[in-house]
Order: structure tokens, then C-alpha cells, then sequence
């Protein structure tokens, strides 16, 4: 497992999408350490009456020439509600990198990355990582409509970027299950790496099993410690409760009771 | 140099600070965090004699200024812990102290009596606290007679020291504290989570799977801390003072309410530093306030 | 139009909000700031037998996301209260109860048969629960046979509606809420305050002048929800809820828990106009979740 | 007793005096309703996780014209710290006008007002209303150096502004107990309206009774509610407890037991 630190970024940018997304830019004081695909960080939520424990979110993007790390986060509650507040120059404590991340190396040449939702999130630095490493990805994004597919631009630049949305105003209409790329082409590929909303997980799961595809799906359970000591996030799994934060976020579906 | 060194009734301590059980893991999971063998001691997590699984998810409600879990005890054993956890510990220089809880009072005892055998671990902290089991647990520590019973068990079979972890949900804890102290406990920590719920209004739904909870944080400290003041000047034994302790200032209070030591709990999930911040916050309060140790700290309440 | 009435076992109220004892005064100190009679009822502070200067000062510290009190049941005495205050209640168009106290069964049951004769005051809150007091108070609520004791004693001498409210440290509250129930209260109000204590690290004084005293405000609602949700599936009469409700949704909690009635209390001193806000956010709630009526919420958590 | 209001005022200025203070200008919505000398606001403070209560603070002065009042703070713990980070156009709610005031029909023609350290806030107002009615009002400061002399400028304008200060760097050296508007002309004053640190309060309430001379004082207690409903604030009085916020915080000293 990869060392783990506590340390103060400083927000250098602060974008606000959609009125419902935040994409926060994190300046490390020094050289950022190792940090694998799939991993997450804990927040410490600015002052507040409201909030009182560390948010986990998932990490973005990293850029060690410049320092920096990106989260894209949901604004959905209190805890999220304040970092989307947060403005240039502002302090922020992480406590990173967290879990264990995808397996890139059984994620084979031809790896489908499927997100859904803000579940995209992870899969920006994952692309590159992969592609880094000589493979060949390629993105399945599904979103309620064209608003809610994020990073369009970002992901194109790695990869083709295949896309479905549930009212059809881009791409395949319905869901990631919809596409082609799992209807019919699954088999091309090498494995699955998701991250979305459960029901998509599972639905995408249940065709890599019966594909016979390799496929890794990201959970995200509520959680306090993020480092596997307050046992709030468990999963169950074969070999019984498993914490999402330590001994995940990443699992292999045959690992789940899915 | 202040002397920041407790004697809990034969336990030596190089600091008052310790780490709550269920808050800490096994230490280890601190190691990239913190030198874990500078704190005054580290409580592992809650061990039954059989492997547990614990509560189903979800097992977490935020609330305000605090936190409601509902773990259940999920361990892997006494057996486990013995073979495969123990062996890890016994690298750290202070004193690791093994949680022991249970449903019957055999299971307490055959749990103990095998902690007994490590010469690593000086302690047990004797859990009838725990508010997330069904059988057990709280049901002990609720009642005084049902309390010196089991103390006065484990008592027979676990001859170091013998620490009783006290739940606050109780009419007077400071009658729990003595039958404790009857039974043959070296020490007493309170106080264990209050009993507490949360409902999600938009679903009307519990926000845990047990619907009640343990609640910590810093909303249970002004509880926790007339709780400690009531039993430490009720009994002889000394009182390891915890309940929302989340910076020093909270660990001084809890002193000079007349804790002899104090457990952070909660605190290590908003910063896994917080517990050596305080060790050195309780030095600088020493230092600032011209005392030499921190015995001259312990109750040192002043009510005219 | 949603209907927000609640029949509180005879006690018709327009809507289920109503404020908690000493912490709205008379009523007439909110006319500048609210509609009081658009309530559904006030309860108004503490009233003994003989007049009490309560404690000294100071009486209040402040606590995460809550704070402390230990004024003491200050008041004028019920004779004073009878000449004096009552008068300026009668203008009120919503029910008034009146917060009945003392430190004898004599004092609870010589108070409460004056305020029998009001024709204004169509119910008491028999306070049993008060922290605050050397004698009295909490020490009848946290036992179920004094509690069952003084109820009966009231019950008869007072004809009129008999709430009796009860305190959060005790071990079972179930039991106390049917001691009360089989003493033949009507209803009953929970929690009152939890006994907390707050210390001035840099003086090692405690902050309040009784040196501990009851805990209220946003920090208690998980343990309030907790006792309100095990009384209402407990007992037959009604159960009106109180424990850091600070708004609407906290007060939608407690009706889902079980509560037929909320009282709001600490949440006036932050926000004077909160009562008709929470009003105001129930009808919110119901017509946004397509309810007729408060009752179709009430006692409507799931929990499969 | 005046209306009293709950309103959310704007800041329209924050000043920072000396590190230790902070000036708070903020507008009224529409115009500003009646407001005695003397009274004081209740403060929602900014959502914090160490703050719960509001905080009770004097009103430094009323300008109807602009429709904003002043409050003058002194920064002293977490949550007078919150006020002191407040920026222009920042919205701060109040509960207000509260309290009583000093009687300013029984001040008579020529009243000394008596200020110690933040204790001064509440004079200028005063002040103001005093010549307005015609009166002559002089000021009597004491601090513990010059720089804990506060809007010495604003106060000269209305009025003689007689100094004492612990260290002798400016005016008289000692406390203004020790000054010769107390020490040998005190019974030149027609009263004394008085508020600052307790002991110092005491001591001029001594030398008042001891000359005979009208003296009212402005107590500063730990409060909650600010509208006389939860009774924590009380001091003692010849007739039992009274609270500070709604029977005060103005006191002739006759009716306290000092």
C-alpha cells in the first residue's frame, strides 16, 4: 500500500459546472507523492456548524509538473456545499492517497472504462495512466443528458469516448448497457473498470460475467476514518465485510456478493 | 521539563494520552501518520473469543458536532488477534491494550484469559459498554450487580491490569463505577458512546441499518466530562476520562475534572495526527501554567 | 390544504409545534417578533409553589452546537403568577400550559390545583426532570416509582389535560414514561435537559456556578430522537418530542420518530421567529410529499 | 419598552483597530426604528462549528441619515473572532434594539460619562442624544496605554474627553478613579453614566455614593436568549434577580447590591 499523508493543498483554481459540479485544482507545497488510479482522498470540510467529518471524494487528475491534483465533486449535500465555496488561495487538508485504485496491471491492452454520472470522475487520470503504460482504453460515459456528461473535452483527448444519455440528446439513448460497446462488443474487450451509481455497476457487472470479461468496479460507501479503522463503509464480500476505504474502493466483481 | 508520566494504579504511562478502542485499529493503520509508540498507550479494537461480522450497512450517521455508529464489534477473533495481530504490535514501546467484549460472561472470561497470555499487552479495557450488540455488551454495564458479577469473573482469570470501559447511558454511572471497583477492576474509562438515532426525513427512513447507534464527538463532551467528574470523585481507582475529546484543551479539562488519563476517539477520523497535537498541547498548558507534571493537573477543579 | 391540526388525547392543538418551558418566557416576550396564538401551543416557564431565586450567576456556558443552563426554576411563585401573569395570557388564542415544578409532592400538588382553577389553561406540564434543583426535580423522573407516585398524587387534583415531561439520564425511559402513564398522565413530553458540565481550562473553575447543569440545543437531537422513537412504540398516550430541534426537518424527524407534538425551545434564543418557521416548513413538507395530514407523518418511519 | 426587531442588516464597513478590534458599520433595509442610548444587539454569529449562541453587543452609534448603526468589538473568543472576519456586503442578522438604555430624562445638565477599555462603545451614541437634549456632557476614558483609547476623534467632536491610562502615556496615570473629574470634581456632574470592567465600574459607583452624585452603570453578562426568557444573565438587586438583557443592562447603582 502507498505511503499515506496529511497535508495542507492550496486551492488554485475553482470551477464551478453546471451549477451542480464542482472541479477544485489542489497545489501541493512540494512534490506530490506516488498516487495510483482509482485512489481517493478525505477532505477536511471548512468550519461549519453543519459538518463535521471528512468527505471522501475520488481523485481526478494529477499533475506532478505542476504540483497539482484535481477533485470533481457532486455538489449534493452540506459537506460538498462548502467546498464548492471554497476560493482561490484557500487551504484545504487531505488526507491521500487512500485505497487501493484500479488493477492496471490486469487491466489488459484493451480496457472499456465505464462511467457514470460524476462517476467519471476517477477515470481521467486512470486513462492516462493506462495509456501511459502502453494500452489502449477507451471511455463508455452515461449521463441523464448532454449537461451531465463532464470533461467531455479532458477525456477526448485520450481517448474515443463513447456516450450515452438516458433522454437520447447525445449519443446512444438509455443507458451505458444500451451501447454497443457492451451489447455487442464486450468480448473485444480486455476488462471492465467502472465508476457510477449502483444500479449501473451492477447491470454493467452482470455482462462482464456473462461476457466472461474482466471487470473492477469503484464503491462508494458513506465512511468516516478513510483508512479502515471505524469500520462504518463495509461491503459485503465472499470473505465477508470488506471496508471500502482500505481494502477498496476498487473490487473485482467476483469478490462482491453481487 | 514537564513530567508528563501517569501511574494508572501499576500501569505506567509516558503520557496521559491514549487512543480510543474501535477509533485506532490495531495502531499500525496510524504508523504513516504518527510515531504510535509516543503516545501514552493505544486501546486495539473491540475482540470477542469467536469472529464476528458486525452490523450491516449502512453503519454511519454525521450529526451535529458528532457521529452515530454501528459497528457491532466486527472482529476476527481472540484466535485471530493472537496468531496474526498480536505479532505486529509488539514492536511499539508503549502500552497496547486489547478491548474485550462479549455476549456471555464465558466468552468475556475465554476471551480474557487468552489476552492473559501475551506478555505484550499489560491491560484489557473489560467492554459492557457496547450499545450495537443484541446480547451482552450494554446489558452488563447497565446494572450494578450484573457489573461486579463480571468484573469479579474476569477478575479470577486476567491478572494484569483491569480496565472497565463504563457506558453513560445509565441513571448513575457513579453506582456502575463502584461495582466495578467491588469487583476488582484496577481502573475505569468513561464514558462509551450515549445510545442515539438519526432518521432521514426525505425517505423516512433510519440512517442506519440498527436504526439506534453509539454516539461520539465533540457534541457528547460536556456529558462525558460531568460523568468523569462525578465517578473519580466517587471511587479510589483512577478514571481514564473520554467523550468527545478533540483537541488539548478538551484533554486538560478532562484532567482537571480528575481523569488520570484520557482515550481520543472520534478526533483520529478528522485528523490521524490529533493524538500527538495533544500530547504536546498538554505540555504547553503545563509549561504555560508553571506546573511541573501533570499530577498537578488531576483534579485540580477549583469550586471554592 | 394540508391539515395540520393534532388531537393530543383530547388537547386539540392547530398544529403540532409548541415552545418548550423556560425557554419562551410568558409568550408576551415573542408578541414583538411572532403570531404566538398561530402556535399550537406555548408552555410558559417553570412555576413553583413559593417563589425561587434560583441559582447564581453565572448560570449558562456554551457547548458544541449547544449549551448549558442552571438557572433553577427562577419565578415568582404560582400566587404571583395567578394575580399577575395569567391575565396577560387569556388574550391568546392557542393553548397555554403551564410548567408545573417544586421539590415536595406537597408544593407539585398545591401548585397544580391552583392552576386547575384557570379557566385559560387547559393543561399543565408536570415537571419531573428539572437538573437544576437540590431537591425535587430530577430526582422524582428517574425514578419509576416516585414518578408513578407523584403523577397519581396530581392526577387527583388536577382534572384538565396532565402532560408530564421527562429527563434523558436514566437507564430505561421507557420505564419512567409508564410509571407516568400508569400514574395516569395523559401525555408525556421528552427530553428534558442531559446533565452536562462545562470547565474554564485556563481559570480549572467549572463555568457555571452549580458546577454542572442541563444540556440542550442542537447536540442533544440524536439522543432525544432516540428516546422519543422507544417511548412512543412503549406507551399508549401521546408523546410530544423536544431535543434540539433547531428547524423544520428536525422537527419532521420527530414526528416520523413517534412524536404527536414537538416542542421547540433552545432554537428561540438563536432565532426568535423559528417557531412559525417550523410551522411553516411542516406544511412544506406534507404537500411536498403529497400528505392530507400531520397525522399521516406522525409514527411513519420505516423500518421494513 | 421599544419594539424590538429581527432583521438582517448589510456590512457596509469592517474596521480593524489595533488587531484587537474590530468597528462594524451596518445598514438598515428600509429605515431604522427608534434606539436608545445605552442598548444592545443580539448577533447571529456565521455558521461555525465552536459558535452556537448569538453575542450580545452594545450599539456604538445610530446615524438615521444612512441607515446603519455601529457596533465596536472587542475581539476576545471564537466568536467575537467570527465578527472580526466579516467583509463589506457580508449580511449579519440582528436581534434589536435590546435592553433599556441609561435614563437620559434623569442624566440632568452636565453628566460625566464614564468609559473603561471597550466599555467606551456605548458613549458615543450617549453622547450624541445628551447634546442633542441640550446637555453638556464631558467623557472620562481610562485604558492601559494610547493605543487602548478607541475613536478618541469621533468623541472630541461631541465632547471633553477627559483620559487616564495605567502606563501615564497619555493623561492622567492610573485608573480613572484616580482623575480629578472623580477625585475632586465629582460632585460638579449632574451624574454618572458609566460602563467598563466590573472592578472599575464598582469603584466609581463607590465614589458616586460616596458624593451623593446620580451614577448608572452597564452590566455585560454572559446571556442567551437577550429578550428576558432564559434567565441566565441575572445579576442580584435589592429585589432579587434581575436580567441583564431585558431589565438592563443599565442599573442606577442603588438598585444593585454593591
Amino acid at each position: 500500500m502507498l505511503k499515506r499523508f496529511t497535508t495542507d493543498f492550496t486551492v488554485v483554481a475553482a470551477e464551478m459546472i453546471d451549477c451542480e459540479y464542482v472541479l477544485l485544482t489542489l497545489k501541493h507545497p512540494e512534490q506530490l507523492p506516488e498516487i495510483n488510479a482509482g485512489q481517493f482522498v478525505e477532505v477536511k470540510l471548512p468550519d461549519s456548524a453543519t459538518s463535521f467529518l471528512r468527505r471522501p471524494i475520488s481523485i481526478h487528475d494529477v499533475n506532478r509538473d505542476n504540483q497539482t491534483l484535481q477533485l470533481l465533486i457532486r455538489v449534493v449535500g452540506n459537506g460538498t456545499k462548502l467546498l464548492s465555496l471554497l476560493t482561490i488561495g484557500d487551504k484545504l487538508n487531505l488526507v491521500y492517497p487512500l485505497g487501493n485504485g484500479f488493477s492496471l496491471d490486469k487491466a489488459g491492452n484493451r480496457p472499456l472504462l465505464v462511467g457514470g454520472g460524476v462517476g467519471v470522475a476517477p477515470m481521467l487520470y486512470l486513462g492516462k495512466r493506462l495509456v501511459e503504460m502502453g494500452a489502449q482504453p477507451e471511455f463508455l460515459f452515461g449521463a441523464r443528458n448532454k449537461s451531465g456528461l463532464l470533461r467531455l473535452a479532458e477525456f477526448e483527448k485520450i481517448a474515443k469516448v463513447n456516450i450515452t444519455t438516458e433522454d437520447g440528446s447525445v449519443g446512444t439513448k438509455g443507458f451505458v448497457t444500451n451501447h454497443s460497446a457492451i451489447e455487442s462488443n464486450i468480448a473485444n474487450y480486455s476488462s471492465l473498470l467502472v465508476c457510477g451509481p449502483m444500479p449501473m455497476m451492477k447491470a454493467v457487472a452482470a455482462k462482464a460475467k456473462a461476457a466472461g470479461v474482466r471487470c473492477e468496479v469503484s464503491l462508494e460507501n458513506k465512511m468516516a476514518c478513510g483508512i479502515g479503522v471505524c469500520l462504518c463503509c463495509v461491503t459485503e464480500t465472499k470473505e465477508g465485510h470488506k471496508c471500502v476505504c482500505s481494502q477498496g474502493p476498487v473490487f473485482e466483481i467476483n469478490e462482491l456478493k453481487w | 521539563m514537564v513530567d508528563l508520566s501517569v501511574n494508572l494504579n501499576g500501569l505506567q504511562l509516558k503520557n496521559p494520552v491514549m487512543t480510543a478502542s474501535g477509533t485506532f485499529g490495531y495502531g499500525y493503520e496510524y504508523d504513516d501518520f504518527i510515531d504510535v509508540s509516543s503516545l501514552g498507550g493505544i486501546i486495539v479494537k473491540g475482540t470477542t473469543l469467536a469472529p464476528r461480522e458486525g452490523n450491516a450497512y449502512p453503519r454511519l450517521a454525521e450529526t451535529p458536532q458528532g457521529m452515530i455508529n454501528a459497528v457491532g464489534l466486527q472482529n476476527k477473533g481472540v484466535d485471530y488477534f493472537c496468531k496474526n495481530i498480536y505479532p505486529k504490535l509488539t514492536k511499539y514501546t508503549t502500552n497496547v491494550l486489547v478491548n474485550v467484549s462479549g455476549s456471555t460472561i464465558d466468552d468475556y472470561v475465554e476471551c480474557a484469559s487468552r489476552i492473559n497470555e501475551l506478555d505484550a499487552i499489560p491491560a484489557i479495557e473489560l467492554n459492557i459498554s457496547c450499545p450495537n450488540v443484541k446480547h451482552g455488551g450494554m446489558a452488563f454495564g447497565t446494572n450494578p450487580v450484573a457489573t461486579e458479577e463480571i468484573v469479579s469473573a474476569i477478575r479470577k482469570v486476567y491478572h494484569k491490569h483491569l480496565m472497565v470501559k463504563l457506558t453513560p447511558n445509565v441513571t448513575s454511572i457513579v453506582d456502575i463505577a463502584k461495582a466495578a471497583e467491588a469487583g476488582g477492576a484496577d481502573s475505569v474509562s468513561l464514558i462509551n458512546t450515549l445510545l442515539g438515532m438519526a432518521i432521514d426525513a426525505e425517505r423516512r427512513r433510519p440512517v442506519i441499518s440498527t436504526i439506534t447507534g453509539g454516539m461520539s464527538g465533540a457534541a457528547v463532551k460536556p456529558i462525558a466530562l460531568r460523568m468523569v467528574w462525578q465517578v473519580s470523585h466517587a471511587v479510589k481507582i483512577p478514571v481514564v476520562g473520554l467523550g468527545g475529546i478533540m483537541n488539548a484543551t478538551d484533554a486538560v479539562e478532562f484532567l482537571i475534572a480528575g481523569a488520570s488519563a484520557v482515550e481520543v476517539g472520534t478526533a483520529n477520523f478528522i485528523d490521524p495526527t490529533i493524538t500527538v497535537k495533544i500530547v504536546d498541547g498538554i505540555r504547553d498548558y503545563l509549561e504555560r501554567h508553571n506546573m511541573n507534571s501533570v499530577s498537578e493537573l488531576i483534579d485540580s477543579l477549583q469550586t471554592e
